[in-house]
């Protein structure tokens, strides 16, 4: 009973409906919620865990694997550590991020596709009211509503799913829908499928995430970089293995946008001369690699990919922003050099771009490896061309901002101590120390990849069925 | 110009939409019967637990979910985790709105004398009705959101209509905050005497009668006053202007 | 045919959604795309000659075919959803009009 | 004895740093002790070969090219740490620079002794990005960055042919998985072409090339030498690997032969070919001596491609060994501009002059080291270029030669520049006071230049091991007699030779003692033809050294605005991106979903 | 590699000395008569090396002097490695390679000296000397690639004594046109002839590596001259014109091609340094890569 990964979800709602009226208190329940989610991550049985008492496919249920149990561990701690780190921020958003914390919870756990539609809106609304945090309304009204067509979109999907299926369970959905012919199938798909875009950023509707991710604080920065982007990653990635039946027509168009995404996300993330529009790209464009690896049936690559990216945002997130706020400006002329005064952020920015980047020693490296050796088996060479030729890319603008955030020094010159900015105050000896804590995470998920990689191989059975472009029409 | 071409894309969506759908929708063409393999099926016979059999109103007891009103069951019971959900999209945007409104002060909006004396008659009325249709959800139409949006309007009308209401608004939280926590500890009950979570854990007694189909009609009146309080709130914080000062 | 209704209402909202600039309309063309998922939905459950799902004393057997409940369960679910997001949509266009007096995005330019 | 080199070299970067941390001095030192103690270890294992270890995801393994290749890396870093305890005062990161210096010591004789190909990549990255992090304490970020992306180029490539290769061999053992392509030149030649990239890269290989002029003029004076004659060596080991390791001569055995070497191979020797041309000419128009020697790379890493690309008895051998010469000769060249840099503060020639009378030392080692970078004999750089020549000789590769000859003269022209701009000449009144090197870094510069010489007179120590490896690749090894290195069509005796210079300058000395003494008359007093000199320390002739020649190629067209163009194209293209797809307006956003709906609705009613 | 080895190479550096030095008068002769002048003496030339020997001197500092002495051993012992008649003082020294990179030794030396004096008309002159290397020595260079790739050996003896017994068509200046005449050409750069003497310039520029000589540097620098000419005439004519069966026809040849490179840059202008090389790079390289490639791949002289 106790160790019921409904807990997951229970307790952050609880905890939520009672934050409004003990005010005081709002910040230590969040906390508490979040390191006893944690516990109870650890105490919970995998499976599948009926609610109401129905068994699916008439019910809803939870499915709890070792795929759910890396998304949810992964964002537990990252969200505990975002709070940590942006404490006085996250004490007025207190109720809004536990229920955040539930919806996502939920969107990770759940095994029916309607409850599905219900946790993407709570969790949309959540970051409706977060992205408020960034005191730009027009961004956030922007997000709003290229949030809710696409929420729009997905329930036409669902209820499509329903009325050629009959049932909404997820585990197990792409069975019937392959079955279906492709007629019936394709408009459902298309309509599931974009009604993720919008929060996948990917290409055409991403025009949302750069300002609400390029004029982020440092609540909010971090919370939709590290947590946001790969819970609805997994969810993507859930949704590919489980229900989404790609055709050759959907097919290359999911995976041409996730291209473009990481493609054109990259570039103009190259162009920026402000350091959290150029995160927000890259956030952009990282996620269409994500759904790349997804879409091409290579759910491992993915899942590192948003693990890395999610941990190297957060602390690329946590230092820019908190940077930013302390210097005034995020552009490349003000934050010259700043890390001679701050030097444990900086090597923990540091260790976090080259993990981004994919160098060697990293996460990163393993997770753009294990990408690139997915994608041969399907047989599309081309595609790891572009991956990696985008990389050189990301590699170039991660290395610029890199030596200009270390290096004082004019162009042309030796550094010296003279020509440093005036020494802010950016952290709290305990914020550093967040910030310390999540590069270590990153740093020794890098240095163990095999076991790290062992820990993954149990998501295998589950992520079993791998689906190519084009599958869906030959059965 | 931007208009013709959106135009002309939503003609040829239209267009192609309709054909699309249209060779392969069996309910396009008027089915006669519920489609056989959907799910629904189990939920209008009771039979998810594979006890069900023929269904007479007012004779039928112990039923699985127990409730005559079948909406009211897949809402409340066979899909609560979804209203769980519902009711915390709805707590949530009263929060946001509250948190966007919070730097305004409440109205001055002068209530005219016929608001005063209409509310102060209709008020009572509309809030009874909405009582009653969130008792009677399992039964008839209607259910916790309807009642709980009479209550709202009941209750603003009061709000609108007298001005010593205006200055505090702290019971609403707590109604709302309260039947939260209730919904979920209703549900934890479930988990704890029944083994999963919203589990209909009480007696479902005889379907058709009012007190019947165990939890149902608990979580609509928590239901009811959650979103009455939380639809309550979210108005009231709209007529919130801005401090000049 | 309600389906219909339902299609022809998405599509108006998004005709509203791909014009439009101010931002009371833009939630006006949501609502209206939405009413219209509503109403798609519901027709999905549509029997012919089917009765709404509940049972009173005037059908005391099942000599009957009641629609699919399932949509309209859903549908009031989809409702409340789009509320909330209504609700808050508008709370912001309002607070953009304190701002900058004006409920035209183009007016107050996007970018920043 | 690998593990432990290992692991003292993980324990030392962490030691260097916390001792630098302390004190910058310090850890300075640890870095040379650890080299050298590196150095020393490396040397011990020239008996294990064949010897593998494993750590962690990590599989190494000694093999002869691998310890030829460190010995030649360590021996640069060791005799760079000479220097590293009067720079620290100069760097704003002292402990991240001793920490990262020995970083890439690890990271590249990682890369030699690397088993699979992913140790391989792990250890050439680590080497890549530790350096960078170098370069930018120097005078310019901008040359940091641009090492990154050109190295990012070639790495990213190379890794995709890994990837390739381990996908389809099934296999990661560097030894193994190229045996695949025997049997498919055209996914063999994608590989090929892509796996060599980063060597191309990092040798600073003609369209690659313009990242190194940049990083070497402008890193620490420190670390110039580790990178001309440390890290742009990994390149050639990279080529090593393709050409040696990947069975390139069978792979592409039914293309186009020109002169036995097959077109794919022949167009990399081009390319090589053109580095040299290309690195000469832009040599002699330096003015700042550090980047004359970096252009100076350019065309020397042409030579060591071409040899390694020959693969045969004399070339290959000539490559290998002229690995080791320029390795020893540019490091120590870089060393004496950095002895004169932290005497004077500049390293621009027009600035410079006369300095042998102040660091006469230095001014040998720096004219060891350019006689045998020029490849003149009695040093090592001429053993290693003779043995190219003959081998192209051999196989008459006559445009290559040319290249080669052009090359080989044109380095008397721009090594005799800094020699005469910075050490001969007037001496300005302003570095009248300055002292010699201080005798720390010295020794580190005498010790290379002490190995030039022991390589001119006696390659044979050299060629034996390089001979051992032409062995194990199973081609014609080098012919060794006594002093004698013999060739299939020449031989020398470089002892015999050095006699014999040594008995002419014997003989030489002997008359210009014997005839009557010379008055010693100061640098200003100079035969002036008849003109009134008013300021002769201005007359000192450093700039623009050769006009004339300049002249008729200062209008070509520099590689760098194409990358910039092409840097410039991208920024254009993210641009354009943003205001399509990432412009803040909801209705542009709903209408591409629109358009998508569109696309796929129609296409599935089609 | 015995004591006689050194005694014949000393042998050979003097023989060397006294033979180009007499030869270098008798050319001032010839080119006297050239020009309608009676000319100096035939000895003229070690009269004026001896008396600059015994005259006092001024130096520079010891780089001056050190270069002059690399120079001059540098030059000295490549006249050691060249094969005269196929007599080697040290047999297996003579690959074409080791001879002209050892003659770089001198060149270096000389230079090094030059700038060490600290004129700046010295380095411009050395300037000049290194461009119009770079120009000569190319397509001489692409020459000889082409011989030894046609007879598979780099050994100067070898490849005179291959052009022997044949008569006059054997020589490679026959058997490649082209080649020869390249070679010739590159002669007149090495020997500083004109038209391609604006390095040194004698008498007219005030610039050149010798401005800031005098004494027994300038001595040995006029000993270095004719040393130097000794090995590059010997060079193109053991590779080109089938060295000497004997002695007496090397020395034989050899003064017809001083005197005829002599001749002809009597009545020649002068290039200026660019110009030079411009011409060397269009015109002999050219030729130089028609005659290889002919070889390589036409088969040409087999």
């Amino acid at each position: 009973m106790m160790g019921s990964i409904i807990w997951l979800i229970a307790l952050p709602l609880l905890a939520a409906f009672v934050s409004v009226v003990a005010q005081t208190y709002q910040y230590g329940l969040l906390v508490v919620t979040l390191l006893m989610n944690l516990l109870v991550l650890f105490a919970a049985p995998q499976g599948l865990t009926i609610i109401g008492g129905y068994e699916p496919p008439f019910g809803i249920s939870l499915l709890f694997d070792q795929y759910a149990l890396i998304a949810l561990l992964l964002i537990q701690v990252l969200l505990l550590l975002i709070i940590v780190l942006a404490r006085p921020l996250a004490k007025n958003y207190t109720p809004v991020i536990l229920v955040m914390l539930a919806g996502l919870n939920g969107m990770l756990l759940t095994n029916d596709l309607f409850n599905l539609f219900v946790m993407i809106e709570i969790v949309s609304i959540a970051a409706f009211i977060l992205s408020t945090a960034n005191g730009k309304l027009t961004h956030t009204f922007h997000y709003l509503i290229l949030a809710t067509v696409s929420g729009v979109f997905f329930l036409l999907g669902t209820v499509l799913v329903y009325a050629y299926t009959g049932i909404l369970v997820v585990q197990g959905l792409m069975m019937r829908l392959a079955s279906l012919p492709v007629a019936l199938s394709l408009i459902p798909m298309m309509l599931l499928i974009f009604g993720m875009a919008v929060e996948l950023k990917l290409v055409p509707v991403s025009s949302w995430a750069k300002n609400i991710y390029g004029q982020a604080n440092l609540l909010t920065g971090p919370i939709f970089a590290a947590v946001l982007a790969p819970a609805f990653g997994f969810v993507f990635g859930r949704m590919m293995n489980e229900v989404i039946v790609l055709h050759s027509l959907t097919g290359y168009t999911l995976l041409v946008m996730a291209i473009s995404t990481f493609v054109l996300g990259e570039l103009a993330a190259y162009r920026q001369t402000d350091l959290l529009k150029t995160l927000a790209f890259s956030s952009i464009g990282q996620s269409g690699l994500a759904v790349m690896m997804f879409t091409l049936g290579a759910p491992w690559a993915g899942i590192l990919l948003l693990i890395n990216n999610a941990l190297a945002k957060s602390i690329l997130y946590g230092v820019a922003t908190g940077v930013t706020a302390a210097y005034g400006n995020a552009s490349m002329g003000v934050l010259k050099g700043v890390f001679y005064h701050h030097r444990l952020l900086g090597v923990a920015f540091s260790l976090a771009s080259l993990s981004l980047v994919g160098i060697p020693l990293f996460l990163g490296f393993f997770a753009k490896v294990s990408a690139v050796m997915a994608i041969f088996s399907t047989g599309l060479i081309w595609v790891p061309v572009i991956i990696l030729l985008t990389a050189i890319v990301e590699g170039a603008y991660v290395m610029r901002w890199l030596l200009q955030l270390w290096s004082p020094a004019f162009e042309g010159y030796l550094a010296s101590k003279k020509e440093l900015p005036q020494k802010r105050n950016v952290f709290s000896a305990q914020q550093i120390l967040v910030v310390g804590v999540l590069a270590v995470i990153l740093f020794t998920m890098g240095l163990m990849p095999q076991r790290f990689v062992d820990a993954l191989q149990k998501t295998q059975p589950a992520m079993a069925q791998y689906e190519m472009v084009g599958q869906g029409e030959q059965q | 110009m931007k208009k013709l071409v959106s135009l002309f894309l939503i003609l040829v969506l239209a267009f192609f939409l309709t054909t699309a759908l249209d060779q392969g929708l069996d309910f396009w063409h008027s089915p006669s019967q519920l489609d056989a393999f959907r799910m629904s099926n189990a939920f209008v016979q009771n039979d998810v637990l594979g006890e069900g059999g023929a269904l007479v109103f007012g004779e039928s007891k112990n039923l699985e979910s127990g409730s005559a009103n079948i909406v009211t069951s897949i809402v409340v019971d066979y899909r609560s985790f979804d209203t769980l959900g519902e009711i915390t999209v709805l707590f949530l945007s009263a929060l946001g709105v509250g948190l966007l409104m919070g730097s305004g002060v409440r109205t001055t909006l002068r209530s005219g004398f016929i608001l005063k004396t209409a509310a102060k008659m209709v008020a009572p009325l509309m809030l009874l009705t909405g009582i009653y249709i969130f008792t009677h959800g399992h039964l008839t139409p209607g259910g916790g959101f309807p009642g709980g949006s009479m209550m709202a309007t009941a209750f603003l009308l009061h709000y609108f209509g007298s001005d010593t209401v205006k200055s505090n608004l702290k019971p609403l939280k707590w109604i709302e905050s309260t039947a939260g926590a209730l919904y979920i500890l209703l549900g934890l009950a479930g988990l704890f005497v029944a083994g999963s979570f919203l589990q209909n854990f009480l007696p479902t007694g005889t379907l058709g009668h009012l007190v019947s189909a165990g939890i149902i009609p608990l979580v609509y009146v928590l239901v009811g006053l959650k979103v009455g309080s939380e639809v309550s709130g979210i108005v009231a914080d709209f007529s919130k202007t801005e401090v000049v000062s | 045919m309600i389906q219909f209704a339902g299609i022809a209402l998405i599509l108006i909202g998004i005709y509203g959604l791909m014009t439009t600039k101010h931002m009371i309309k833009l939630i006006i063309a949501l609502n209206v795309m939405e009413l219209g998922a509503n109403i798609f939905i519901i027709s999905i459950g549509f029997v012919a000659h089917g009765l709404a799902p509940i049972y009173t004393a005037d059908l005391p057997n099942q000599a009957f075919s009641f629609v699919d409940p399932l949509p309209q369960a859903m549908v009031l679910t989809a409702i409340v959803i789009g509320f909330g997001v209504s609700a808050l949509g508008l709370v912001v266009a309002q607070n953009i009009y304190k701002k900058h007096g004006t409920y035209d995005l183009s007016e107050i330019g996007g970018e920043e | 004895m690998m593990t432990m080199i290992i692991l003292f070299m993980i324990a030392s970067i962490l030691f260097a740093y916390v001792l630098s941390l302390k004190e910058p001095k310090w850890g300075a030192y640890a870095t040379l002790i650890v080299s050298l103690a590196g150095l020393v270890g490396v040397s011990l294992l020239r008996g294990s070969v064949g010897e593998t270890v494993s750590f962690y995801y990590l599989h190494f393994t000694v093999t002869t090219i691998g310890w030829y290749f460190s010995m030649i890396l360590l021996t640069v870093y060791f005799t760079a740490t000479f220097f590293h305890p009067f720079w620290m005062d100069q760097l704003i990161y002292p402990a991240a620079y001793n920490a990262l210096f020995l970083l890439s010591l690890a990271g590249t004789v990682g890369l030699f002794f690397a088993q699979d190909l992913m140790t391989l990549f792990i250890c050439w990255e680590t080497a890549v990005w530790s350096s960078m992090l170098i370069v930018q304490q120097g005078k310019s970020r901008q040359a940091a960055w641009v090492y990154f992306v050109m190295s990012a180029i070639g790495s990213m490539a190379t890794l995709f042919a890994i990837l390739l290769t381990i996908f389809m061999s099934g296999t990661t053992m560097i030894t193994d998985a190229f045996i695949y392509f025997m049997g498919s030149p055209a996914l063999g030649g994608l590989v090929f072409g892509a796996f060599i990239l980063s060597g191309l890269t990092k040798m600073g290989i003609f369209p690659f090339h313009v990242w190194l002029p940049l990083a070497h003029g402008s890193a620490p004076h420190t670390f110039s030498p580790v990178l001309s004659g440390g890290l742009v060596k990994m390149g050639a080991y990279i080529a090593y690997l393709s050409v040696a390791v990947f069975p390139a001569y069978q792979v592409f055995g039914d293309q186009l032969m020109l002169q036995g070497v097959p077109l794919p191979i022949y167009a990399l020797m081009l390319l090589g070919g053109v580095s040299i041309v290309y690195g000469t000419l832009r040599a002699i128009q330096q003015d700042d001596a550090k980047r004359l020697l970096a252009y100076s790379s350019v065309a020397n890493g042409g030579y060591i491609l071409i040899g390694i690309l020959m693969l045969d008895q004399m070339a290959f051998a000539g490559g290998l060994m002229h690995v080791l010469n320029h390795a020893v000769a540019s490091a120590a060249a870089f060393l004496a501009m950095a002895a004169v840099a932290k005497r004077t503060g500049t390293t621009k020639m027009s600035e410079l002059g006369g300095m042998i009378h102040r660091m006469p030392v230095t001014y040998v080692v720096y004219l060891i080291a350019i006689i045998s970078m020029a490849g003149i004999p009695p040093m090592g750089g001429f053993v290693s270029k003779w043995l190219i020549f003959q081998g192209l000789s051999h196989r008459g590769l006559i445009f290559l030669a040319t290249a080669a000859a052009f090359g080989s003269i044109g380095s008397y022209l721009y090594v005799f520049r800094p020699l005469s701009a910075v050490f001969l000449g007037q001496l300005a009144p302003k570095y009248e006071k300055i002292k010699e090197a201080d005798p720390l870094m010295l020794i580190g510069m005498l010790l290379l230049t002490a190995m030039s010489l022991l390589l001119g007179i006696v390659p044979n120590v050299v060629l034996r091991t390089i001979a051992q490896i032409q062995i194990e690749l199973g081609i014609d090894p080098i012919m060794i007699k006594g002093t004698i290195t013999a060739t299939q069509n020449g031989s020398v005796n470089m002892l015999s030779v050095f006699t014999v210079f040594g008995f002419g300058f014997l003989l030489i000395l002997i008359l210009f003692l014997v005839l009557p003494k010379s008055r010693r008359v100061g640098l200003m007093d100079t035969y002036t033809s008849a003109e009134f000199i008013h300021t002769p320390e201005l007359l000192h002739y450093g700039h623009h050294f050769y006009a004339p020649f300049e002249r008729l190629y200062e209008k070509w067209p520099s590689v760098l605005p194409l990358y910039q163009r092409l840097s410039l194209k991208l920024k254009e293209m993210g641009e354009w991106a943003e205001t399509f797809f990432f412009h803040a307006e909801p209705n542009r956003a709903v209408f591409w979903m629109v358009l998508l709906v569109i696309l796929i609705t129609v296409g599935g009613a089609r | 590699m015995t004591l006689m080895s050194f005694v014949y190479g000393f042998l050979a550096i003097l023989g060397a000395f006294v033979f180009q030095t007499s030869l270098t008068g008798i050319n001032r002769k010839v080119t006297a008569r050239l020009q309608k002048r009676r000319g100096p003496k035939w000895y003229q030339q070690f009269i004026d090396i001896f008396k600059a020997f015994s005259k006092s001197s001024i130096t520079h500092g010891w780089v001056y002097d050190f270069g002059a002495i690399m120079a001059l051993g540098g030059i000295a012992a490549t006249v050691i490695f060249i094969p005269v008649a196929g007599f080697q003082s040290f047999p297996g020294l003579d690959n074409i390679f080791v001879i002209s990179y050892v003659l770089a030794v001198g060149m270096l030396g000389m230079a090094m000296s030059a700038a060490g004096s600290g004129n700046p008309w010295a380095s411009i002159g050395v300037s000049r000397a290194l461009t119009n290397m770079l120009a000569y020595d190319i397509p001489f260079m692409v020459i000889v690639f082409t011989l030894i790739y046609q007879h598979q050996t780099g050994s100067v003896s070898e490849l005179a004594a291959l052009q022997q017994g044949a008569g006059i068509w054997g020589w490679n200046a026959f058997q490649l046109p082209l080649g020869g005449l390249v070679a010739v050409i590159a002669l007149f750069g090495m020997l500083g002839k004109k038209p391609f003497d604006s390095f040194i310039a004698p008498a007219e520029i005030a610039s050149g590596p010798m401005v800031e000589y005098g004494g027994k540097q300038l001595g040995m620098m006029f000993t270095l001259h004719e040393l130097m000419t000794f090995i590059e005439v010997s060079l193109i004519l053991n590779l080109f014109f089938g060295g000497g069966e004997t002695l007496w026809v090397y020395l034989l040849k050899y003064a017809v091609l001083y005197t005829f490179t002599n001749i002809v840059s009597g009545v020649m202008p002068r290039f200026k340094i660019d110009q030079a090389v411009t011409f060397f790079y269009k015109v002999p390289l050219g030729l130089a890569l028609v005659q290889g490639l002919l070889v390589i791949f036409g088969g040409w002289g087999y």
